[in-house]
């Protein structure tokens, strides 16, 4: 199976060929590749090299915590990934933005109204959790749609705050 | 004297109070809300009463009802630990009034150092240098502000008085454009907090956070030991701590240890407390505020000056004379404290909660972990995020860092993200193993982003490694259609399945 | 000089050698059997590499593989732990002969004192005492046995020359009895190897095992770390070691120091090594062995003595001149270490295989683990039991029984068996409280079942435990059966159910 | 639920009244009984004491290590009691036992052989696993019946050995 691999913007062709062996832009590698105790760590040894990793999926990549640095993947095979460039590029940046509570607490301030334009960092909501005020901010420009809280809520992790359109 | 110590607290810091009672011989009684049933402290400790309800309101700070508890259950003493009631002088004196032992300092210097004008004119009577400025002085106007800045001396701030969070906040270097500066920072007060009223305040450059560890006993004697460099924060929480400081010298210290001393004694203070001070980059220190109270990062000053500072805290409250003198107080080596919270350092921080599936903890030659959590535990939103500090001991601050290095990376915590990596990376800067940090450090010149030279990094290992997962996940997604559902070998990767996706 | 330490061993040991490289900043490798794949030796390396099958000798005793494999990824030594090839000449020769640096001392040393009547003679010669006996003297008759035996004094061994595990051996209290006995004697021997020869050797009453820690540079430069008192076994396996020895005054101290030093000088060694004695109550001590390699219990020096051990190891072998003279070694406080075994004290010490589930490691001040197992690890039947060391450092003696008694209580390993409840028993023993005992305490006047005086015991408790989870399977079978095998939400508690029978 | 439970000899009557309470020997209690973190670590506050235990099913009983004590428990229902009673005592002293390896490991030696009488405590089989030789004891008087391996054979856990008839 062949995939197309991103990290930051730079790709990498990787073909997974058995469970021993996978090539790397064409390059053959010999790979232990191992969960640890059912975890989501994991353990590669390649070319006598011993890693380690924590492996999260993320809502469209994975994230890769290896050697204390966070590395954002995006794995797609190459059925998806040429969907993907036939359908443009503007995933991301396209579609409703549905903010979610990334944690239970409380609401303590709306600094944004419905109707109103933000840019990409404003910040959307604060969250009080823990003993600890968090700013929610947008993740891209777009216009304030929907807010289905108000401050002094408390809410559930997951929950929808407000959507940025 | 008394056998039984009930420990008013949760998390890190119950444990380690309770070890200390153990190691004495003292029996223990944990108390906590119903989200605890299950935490460490529950279970380490002889007896355990629950509170109330998660919400700290109707638990921890239920002074009421712990003082019920040690009276019905026979305990002796309360150590109230840091947070919640900590730093009450009410709860303090209930606690006295129902006859048992408060394991802390007398109710009146815990009121003295918790007000902050009273506390700023008490040690200043006793000649400790305070940040200077106009704070407490009352509403100053225009002329008066002008007439009072050169005396104070430029650079300084102009601080709303009504404020926080740096709203009507102007740093004025020339009186030339004070004037213009002042109008304007009381035009932002006024909006913000509906009061125009400012004070002035010295502004500290390159300002180094360091506080200086205080016992003191019943019996008139009061030692220091020594500095922490607490330097290290990010919205005024401490996120790593060191002793001794790397920009400290003897002088400075035997200085901040007089001046600490007398802090204390002003106060009449008893018990084990802490004086934070401001230095400037010549070295000049201010006094900040006292915490009339066991610190988070106590286990520093225990790491280089093998002093148990909890087990000095019993035996004073026992009446007993400190077991050291001034003159038996030596630093050996170098001990760095990271605290390790649960929060996301590539998120804003932000707190992370759930469940913990599994952890592998650092051990081995001079580390030390100090921790309430464990595999299994469920970390709530109700509480701080901090879940274990792990301290390490090296002989040089080199080795000490190097060492850090390797407990870090040898730390593994499953189902909550946590800030080890911004350790890991603290570790890494240039700028911080060459000791050259203030408090504005994290805030303004640090960066999970920036590489160090020489850091490898590995995104091929990674691109890889997150294929494999990607891979399987695919596979195992067309397992299951092809087993069906009946089939109980399914259960097995099912487990893992769920256990990946939690 | 290297900068890449490949280490031949696997378990806590090999952890603890991968920690020290890493605090110096040197690259590790590490090898490892089909069985440790998983093993944490090989998670925290920088490399490894696969030696073979599970056995021992078709894994971590392939010499030359390792040798092979060093030389390939271009490690400049081998550290080969304890056990395994660590003490074998041969192998430490073979990784000089590939000009690579053998972490230990020189072959020729090895072989010296690996051969029980060369050490024996080499050490004689040197000054130092060799427990009285005629071993390695020949093959003498009767009546030579008979003349020399009043030389050596009373009272003795008679012991097979081929013998091994108390067949053949007679302890003889008077001249008039040992002619019956060397009879006796003889015919056991006879019958049980196939040959009658006997020796005589005095016996120790009492005796102590201690030890001293030896450490010496290739400048020339010999010093002693002080003692171990290592008296607390179980056949002839060490189970918990202490420093400094209850047993030992600073005169003894010297005494054993200075011949130890004297011992390893007589075979011009190099590197960390341990002289161990056998003391008698009158504090006469003599040579039993060397081992020439680092030690399982070297953490209780490095606790009271400050040095660390494997560091000091790394720094010889790259040839630098120690960093301590005698005159720097002080001991601090007190040491004590748990060997926690997978192990069943309350069957016989049977050991215990398995995945271990769930870990919650003891920490906080004075505690330190070194292990090599993690939760989800499966301890196999390949190697040796001991999973952990659990050490402890107190002020006293005394602050270090109470630390280690909380750790112990502490510690929660849940998948084996361990023989934690032995050093629990033990901590509570007025005995080993009072320092009283010696080589013969474990297994002649110990018991598991035996209650010190004013420990409390809670049958009463147990019994409600029981009775509370017998009645939770009940209600779940029950539940079961209703249930019917389809729903999904079973999956749950089927996995409960699991864990609880595994 | 009634229950009869003995720890030594020393018979305990228990009743589980509800999910907290119960009656020992008729004096009821309040209890918290929590399993921790679906181990076989169980943690009970009764009386405001905090006590902590392993428990794990033996053959016939419970094994509770409590305290660095360990307790065997045996726990019947009434019902089992009187069918115990009824039947005589001597369970564990009837039938024919099977030695079963404790662990996997290799065969060293089997000094006892077929139709031999051997008593409580004789060593039937030394096991060497770990690099220890372990001596597999009877746990009771009888005859050896039939020996199913031969000093060499590498053994799986649980196997089957030998039986005392």
């Amino acid at each position: 199976m062949k995939y197309v691999t991103t990290i930051n913007g730079h790709e990498f062709i990787i073909e997974v060929i058995d469970d021993r062996h996978v090539s790397v832009d064409g390059k053959v590698l010999e790979v232990d590749f191992e969960s640890v105790s059912g975890e989501p760590v994991y353990s590669l040894i390649v070319d006598g090299k011993s890693h380690e990793a924590y492996i999260y999926p993320g809502e469209e990549n994975w994230e890769v915590l290896l050697q204390g640095r966070l590395y954002p993947v995006i794995v797609e095979d190459e059925r998806e990934k040429r969907l993907r460039a036939a359908s443009g590029s503007g995933v991301a940046e396209s579609g409703e933005f549905h903010l979610k509570a990334p944690m239970p607490g409380l609401i303590v301030a709306i600094p944004v109204s419905e109707g109103q334009e933000v840019e990409k960092g404003d910040v959307l909501l604060i969250l009080e959790s823990m003993k600890m005020q968090n700013e929610l901010k947008s993740p891209r420009a777009g216009v304030i749609e929907r807010i289905r809280v108000k401050p002094g809520d408390s809410v559930e992790q997951r929950q929808k705050l407000l959507s940025v359109a | 004297m008394f056998n039984k110590v009930l420990i008013a607290n949760r998390g890190e810091i119950a444990v380690r109070i309770l070890r200390a009672c153990r190691e004495l011989g003292i029996e223990t009684v944990a108390v906590y809300s119903e989200a605890d049933r299950q935490a460490l402290h529950v279970r380490y400790a002889d007896e355990a009463y629950l509170l109330g309800p998660a919400p700290s309101s109707e638990s921890y700070l239920r002074g009421d009802k712990i003082i019920e508890i040690a009276k019905k259950c026979g305990a002796g003493a309360i150590h109230p630990g840091y947070g919640f009631l900590a730093e009450r002088a009410d709860f303090a004196e209930a606690v006295i009034a129902a006859e048992l032992e408060f394991i802390g300092p007398k109710p009146s210097a815990i009121a003295a150092m918790g007000d902050k004008a009273i506390a700023r004119a008490t040690v200043t009577k006793a000649g400790v240098p305070v940040v200077p400025g106009t704070e407490g002085v009352g509403n100053l106007s225009d002329e008066e502000l002008l007439a009072i800045a050169p005396k104070i001396s430029f650079p300084l701030l102009i601080k709303a008085t009504a404020g926080g969070g740096g709203k009507g906040m102007r740093e004025v270097r020339t009186l030339e454009e004070m004037p213009g500066l002042i109008t304007s920072a009381r035009r932002e007060a006024k909006a913000a907090f509906g009061d125009d009223n400012v004070y002035l305040e010295k502004l500290i450059e390159g300002a180094h956070h360091i506080e200086i560890q205080i016992l003191a006993d019943r019996h008139g004697n009061v030692l220091h030991l020594n500095e922490r460099e607490c330097s290290l924060q990010r919205r005024h929480q401490k996120l790593l701590e060191e002793s001794p400081s790397p920009f400290a010298d003897d002088d400075l210290r035997r200085r901040m240890g007089a001046v600490a001393v007398k802090a204390a004694q002003a106060v009449d203070y008893v018990n084990a407390g802490t004086i934070e001070f401001l230095v400037d980059k010549d070295k000049n220190f201010y006094f900040l505020e006292m915490n009339t109270r066991l610190q988070v990062e106590h286990p520093v000053t225990e790491l280089v000056t093998g002093v148990d500072i909890v087990k000095e805290q019993i035996r004073i409250t026992r009446g007993r004379p400190l077991g050291y003198t001034q003159d038996d107080i030596h630093m050996t080596g170098a001990a760095i404290e990271c605290r390790i919270n649960a929060e996301d350092p590539y998120n804003g921080f932000m707190p992370s909660t759930g469940k913990i599936s599994h952890i592998i903890m650092p051990s081995g030659p001079g580390v030390r972990v100090d921790t309430g959590v464990y595999p299994g535990f469920t970390i709530t939103p109700y509480y701080d995020p901090m879940i274990a500090k792990l301290l390490v001991w090296g002989e040089t601050r080199g080795q000490a860092i190097l060492r850090m290095r390797r407990a870090l990376e040898e730390y593994r915590i499953v189902g909550v993200r946590t800030n080890i990596p911004f350790h890991q990376t603290m570790m890494d800067s240039h700028r911080f193993m060459g000791g050259q940090y203030d408090t504005r450090f994290v805030e303004e010149r640090f960066s999970m982003e920036a590489i160090e030279e020489g850091k490898e990094i590995h995104p091929d290992i990674a691109a890889i490694m997150a294929t494999l997962v990607a891979h399987q996940q695919t596979q195992r997604a067309a397992h299951v259609v092809r087993r069906g559902e009946r089939d109980t070998s399914n259960w097995k990767w099912v487990g893992r399945w769920e256990r990946m996706h939690r």
